[in-house]
């Protein structure tokens, strides 16, 4: 049996669509493929098209969850074409709302990961814990989850006041939870069960396909742009980069989770030492920038993000061009789906590999089959192909 | 006969065993939301009791669906017999008194029967559906069936070997004559298995396997919409009710307990239920704390850690009878 | 160590902890978080406004319209354009547009969701 | 290593295939070389200096030519770039050195039009199955509808 | 209106199940809808139930802006749901396109392509946006107005 397997693009909570391809036949993937186009906008393009002002915006819209990180690349890029550095302030807050919706990234992440587990009651509860977070950003931000913070020059707003105690609980309370989920995902054989020596990605393989972030890291690379390449006073905030080597989907919660209290340990360092001074600089809202070119990079909850800009000197980028990190992972689930030589890949370990490396596109779960045999196509979910494939192997036995 | 009737549709009967079964849908999205510290249903009726009604009204008058490429003859036949052949399981369950409205000695043998002939069903929904996933994912269900049938019935078995009686009221009888309930003592053990190999059977976490989370109801469900995923949902229901009702009439007494003379009928109902409803909290409870298992763990769990205690626990009853 | 279940406690205490759920659309409107700086629907004052079109040129959404009316040019938001990002409020000169608490931008019609 | 050393040593291996080399900033390195060396200096680069971490490959319109810029390195940021003519634009694929190309070059080609030679399954990625062929939308002369003004609420 | 019609709509409206589909949003609004099935918000208190596949869903929710590519999985989609179906677009980009003017491969707006019942603007909606919302919706079709 020889047909091909897409899936996507569809999934009801959480969802961007993406289809794989698998060409599989029998249990066997033979090749993948990989089609984002389903959330292609063409954002570089229009990018061109607009003030740098107004580009900002936009930026931060090429992804909901790192909005943060967005716009502080971008806001990083431009203030490199223009030759100007934000005060020391602003590059605190700026740690501190990066840092917050770190910590809403990963926690997204956890619960999204467990309940791909089928662990719902988890699911809720890193939601719920979530969801002070959220406050978090909107009391400071003034938005859950579009924050607007970064502007070109620094912050947009001082912290509110009382904003800092109520920071402060806030971590507390989920360092505590994080602590505590810790335990019970690190004693729970069902989870267990469906993650340790699951998707196994080796450091060198990592290396080799570009990968990023957390997902890196959980391969036992230390690399950090936050650590290598300091771009918003890293340099002066100690904290520690968590590595883990196991490199299968157990050791990409392991760092999430660990990263999280890291980030609350970070805000808290940032909010001892927080400068005095002007958050902001006078920056007008349309200018043009000198011509040349600038790369910022950033360290976003999903792992680097790059921005390249050109400028010829006018009111709008010429070329603006934006790597995402999710793109940079995917390319690992491509490689890692397809069996070459000794290295097999089955149906069955297709929702371990990508579920490990990113819940999202393993939720954008709507499969297509074309049956080249009887020359049917059916929608169908992962969850399905799922069964399918456990069965398969069962039935083998 | 009108009596025995009466019986069979309303009191006891069809109507009652419905009803009640959707209130025991109620209590399990109610308890597991509570669990996950929500609210859960709470505007249709008082305190969202009439959600599972709604929701099964809502499909029964939702557009007809047959897609082009399933099979009539199944997709038609499945969804009417999925609930009647719980229903008529649920007759055998010791409601007003200590025999079910039917009674006979083996009868704790057909229920067993009987949910194995659903599952086929559902197997057939499945393959009538005629969707390759949706036929697999009745494949799964099937073979989830190896996996917890033969500890289910020997968790079974094993109390009617203490009881010595194959009949549903033998068994309560049993209890009712000891004055104690067979949950204390070894049958404990029994219960663990009754317990994991239900939840098994019901297709609910930590074996969702062959049923998607609720969220996606896909598999052998994916292809029906309106009325027949109203009577697919309908048979869930009853199926949580029967098996609930098992539990608590063997291992927890059934609806036997102290009486107030005049009141019996009555008040064996309302033990019955109350019992039923710890034993459905139970399940519920298992179902927020773990989370799904492969179909292949999950086959393996139950032979390795299912089997032999259920093997060990027929034995001990054998040897202390 | 491996404990299967070891949410139990935490499932049992949430049985009877106060719920986490706001009860929201009819009931506990008060408990909605909406700090001081929330970005909610623009409000705007006209008699404020001196026409001089920034906030049009500004917006990253396209929200904003200019129209003569018997002042000069004046603005006309369409919120089912708007992203909420404050742009507009924060480079009008005179602050004649602000943002207010108002979150529930629901309608039914497009039409209804214009603030002039 | 400093920003100039690496500078020194990838000229002084290629001599005047580099046709400009420049530092950009703190930890940014850019040259710029001719399109036949480029394979080779991605290579040198990549297995000889140690930045084996590609993190980005772009394509830019510049006006007359396209021109494709490869990101490598974890900490010190490296931009390779060639530039080819916009008539028949090809330049070698670097997957078999650096296999995250992939994506990123199927990425350019659907956008820019740029061909990778070699590249093992050059196929669309971003755009449309029912994208028309030959139009490349990061290409300057490329411009989707430019929505005017508002007018009753709708871009006209 | 006859009592039975009356039931219906009433039960119609206490169990609006939703079917999320993603036409190239940006995940935040997303993840809003996502967070209102969690304790916070909790939307089964309505009924709702989120389903994945459409032939179970009553109202269907689209986050983001129309993609080229995602529009006629959108109107399969859309067919595929029994009737009676409604259609809810949350957030900006899904009422008008919001920010992604001028990218080459978006759609105007959600109701350029299959027919709206309310719009929710809001980048993201916050999630009691989204409540209320349904709320609102159902009461329509309580009423039979929608
Ligand atoms: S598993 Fe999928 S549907 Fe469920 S919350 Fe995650 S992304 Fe959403
Ligand atoms: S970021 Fe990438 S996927 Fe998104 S619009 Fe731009 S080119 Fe397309
Ligand atoms: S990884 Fe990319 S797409 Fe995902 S949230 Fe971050 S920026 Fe957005
Ligand atoms: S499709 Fe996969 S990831 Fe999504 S909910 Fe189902 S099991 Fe989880
Ligand atoms: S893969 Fe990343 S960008 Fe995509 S939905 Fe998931 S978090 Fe968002
Ligand atoms: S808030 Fe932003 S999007 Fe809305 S009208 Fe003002 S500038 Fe435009
Ligand atoms: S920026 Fe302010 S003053 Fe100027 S046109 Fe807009 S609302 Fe009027
Ligand atoms: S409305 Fe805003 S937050 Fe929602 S998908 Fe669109 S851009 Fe993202």
């Amino acid at each position: 049996m020889n047909f091909e397997v897409p899936i996507g693009p569809q999934h009801p909570i959480h969802v961007e669509p993406l289809m794989l391809r698998l060409k599989v036949e029998g249990e066997l993937i033979v090749d993948a493929d990989v089609d984002v186009s389903y959330i292609h906008r063409g954002i570089e393009k229009a990018l061109e098209l607009r003030p740098y002002i107004q580009g900002l915006y936009l930026v931060e819209r090429i992804c909901g969850i790192c909005n943060a990180a967005q716009s502080l690349c971008y806001c990083l890029n431009v203030e490199q074409l223009l030759g100007k550095e934000a005060p020391p302030r602003a590059r605190y807050l700026r740690i501190v709302v990066e840092e917050l919706s770190r910590i809403h990234s990963h926690l997204l992440w956890l619960g999204h990961y467990l309940h791909t587990l089928g662990f719902e009651t988890l699911f809720m509860y890193f939601w719920r814990d979530r969801e002070r977070v959220m406050d978090m950003l909107e009391l400071i931000t003034g938005n859950r989850v579009t924050t607007a913070y970064n502007t070109i020059g620094g912050v947009r707003r001082d912290l509110p006041p009382g904003a800092e105690q109520k920071l402060r609980r806030t971590l507390d309370y989920i360092e505590e939870r994080v602590r505590y989920y810790e335990k019970v995902i690190d004693s729970e054989p069902t989870i267990l069960a469906r993650t340790q020596r699951v998707g196994i990605l080796k450091p060198g393989d990592a290396v080799r396909m570009g990968v990023t972030g957390p997902h890196l890291r959980a391969s036992g690379i230390k690399h950090d742009v936050r650590l290598d390449d300091p771009y918003s006073g890293h340099d002066e905030i100690p904290f520690n980069v968590i590595t883990w080597d196991t490199c299968d989907c157990y050791a990409r919660v392991k760092v999430r989770l660990r990263e999280t209290s890291e980030c609350v340990n970070m805000i808290r360092y940032a909010l001892d030492h927080m400068p005095s001074g002007d958050y902001r600089l006078k920056i007008p809202p349309f200018f043009k920038a000198p011509p040349g070119e600038s790369l910022s990079r950033v360290e976003a909850p999903r792992g680097e993000l790059v921005h390249y800009s050109i400028s010829d000197g006018g009111d709008r980028p010429y070329r603006y061009r934006v790597r995402t990190p999710t793109l940079a992972n995917l390319l690992s689930v491509v490689e890692m789906l397809r069996s070459r030589g000794d290295y097999e890949v089955y149906i069955a370990d297709v929702p371990a590999i990508l579920g490990g490396i990113d819940p999202c596109i393993c939720c954008s779960a709507r499969i297509l089959i074309t049956d080249e045999a009887k020359k049917r196509r059916m929608i169908t979910t992962l969850d399905d192909i799922i069964r399918f494939s456990r069965g398969r192997r069962v039935e083998r036995r | 006969m009108i009596e025995k009737i009466l019986a069979t549709v309303f009191f006891p009967g069809a109507i009652f065993i419905l009803a009640v079964s959707l209130f025991y849908e109620w209590v399990d999205r109610k308890l597991y939301a509570r669990f996950q510290n929500r609210v859960g249903p709470h505007l249709a009726g008082p305190f969202g009791l009439f959600q599972p009604i709604a929701d099964l009204i809502k499909l029964l008058s939702k557009e007809d669906i047959v897609p082009m490429a399933t099979d009539r003859f199944l997709f038609t036949l499945t969804p009417i017999l999925a609930p009647a052949l719980i229903l008529f399981a649920c007759m055998f369950l010791p409601v007003a008194g200590p025999s079910g409205i039917i009674s006979f000695e083996g009868d704790l043998i057909a229920v067993i029967a009987l949910l194995s002939i659903y599952t086929i069903t559902v197997y057939l929904a499945g393959e009538g559906s005629n969707n390759r996933f949706a036929s697999v994912g009745a494949v799964r269900a099937a073979v989830q069936l190896l996996g917890y049938e033969i500890p289910l019935t020997l968790s079974l078995l094993s109390v009617a070997l203490a009881a010595g009686s194959l009949s549903i009221r033998g068994i309560v009888e049993a209890q009712a004559e000891r004055g104690l309930w067979f949950i204390a003592g070894i049958q404990a053990i029994g219960f663990a298995i009754f317990i994991i190999a239900s939840q098994a059977e019901m297709e609910r976490i930590p074996f969702d396997i062959p049923e998607a989370e609720q969220e996606i109801v896909a598999g052998w469900e994916v292809e029906y919409s309106g009325k027949r995923l109203a009577l697919f949902r309908l048979s869930k229901d009853l199926e949580l009710f029967l098996l609930s009702g098992l539990g608590a009439a063997v291992f927890l007494g059934g609806p036997i307990g102290p009486v107030i003379p005049g009141l019996e009928p009555m008040l064996y109902t309302i033990y019955f239920i109350l019992k039923s409803i710890i034993v459905l909290a139970i399940f519920t409870l298992v179902r927020a704390l773990f989370a799904r298992l492969r179909i292949d763990q999950m086959v393996s769990f139950s032979w390795r850690y299912l089997m032999p205690p259920a093997m060990i626990l027929i034995i001990l009853t054998e040897v202390i009878m | 160590m491996k404990v299967p279940g070891r949410l139990v406690a935490e499932a049992l205490k949430s049985l009877f902890r106060r719920r986490a759920t706001i009860l929201y659309p009819y009931r506990e409107l008060d408990k909605v978080h909406l700090p001081e700086g929330f970005r909610g629907r623009i409000e705007f004052d006209r008699s404020k406004c001196i026409g001089c079109q920034l906030c049009f040129r500004v917006c990253p959404a396209k929200a904003i319209e200019i129209v003569d009316d018997e002042k000069g040019k004046r603005p006309i938001f369409y919120i089912y354009r708007c992203i909420y990002c404050a742009q507009c409020a924060e480079v009008c000169p005179t602050k004649a547009i602000s943002m207010s608490k108002i979150f529930e931008n629901i309608a039914l019609r497009k039409e209804d969701m214009v603030v002039r | 290593m400093s920003e100039e050393g690496l500078l020194r040593k990838i000229t002084e291996r290629f001599g005047d295939k580099i046709i400009e080399a420049k530092v950009l900033g703190k930890r940014r390195v850019s040259i710029l070389v001719s399109p036949d060396a480029y394979k080779d200096v991605v290579r040198y680069a990549a297995q000889d200096l140690g930045l084996e971490f590609l993190s980005c490959l772009s394509g830019v319109d510049r006006g007359d030519s396209l021109e494709v810029v490869v990101h490598l390195g974890y900490s010190m940021h490296v931009l390779i770039k060639t530039r080819v003519s916009k008539d028949d634009p090809a330049v070698d694929s670097i997957t078999d050195i650096l296999p995250a190309a992939s994506l990123y070059e199927r990425e350019i080609h659907d956008l820019l039009g740029i061909a990778f030679k070699g590249h093992p399954n050059l196929k669309r990625i971003f755009l449309p199955e029912d994208w028309p062929e030959g139009v490349y939308p990061l290409r300057k002369d490329y411009s989707p509808e430019h929505p005017k003004p508002l007018r009753g609420g709708e871009a006209v | 209106m006859g009592l039975v019609e009356k039931l219906v709509r009433k039960c119609r409206a206490r169990s609006p199940w939703i079917l999320l589909f993603d036409t190239g949003a940006c995940n935040a609004c997303d993840i809003e809808i996502a967070a209102c099935l969690t304790p916070r918000y909790d939307v089964e208190r309505f009924g709702v139930l989120a389903k994945g596949s459409p032939r179970h869903a009553d109202i269907l929710v689209i986050t983001g802006p129309v993609t080229r590519q995602v529009r006629d999985r959108l109107i399969r989609i859309y067919e595929q749901m029994p009737e009676p179906k409604y259609v809810v677009a949350a957030g900006t980009c899904a009422t008008s396109g919001g920010v992604y003017w001028g990218c080459y491969n978006t759609y105007p707006s959600l109701d350029s392509v299959i027919p709206v019942h309310a719009y929710v603007s809001g980048c993201p909606v916050k999630p009691e946006a989204i409540l209320r919302a349904i709320s609102v919706l159902v009461e329509k079709i309580e009423k039979g107005e929608a």
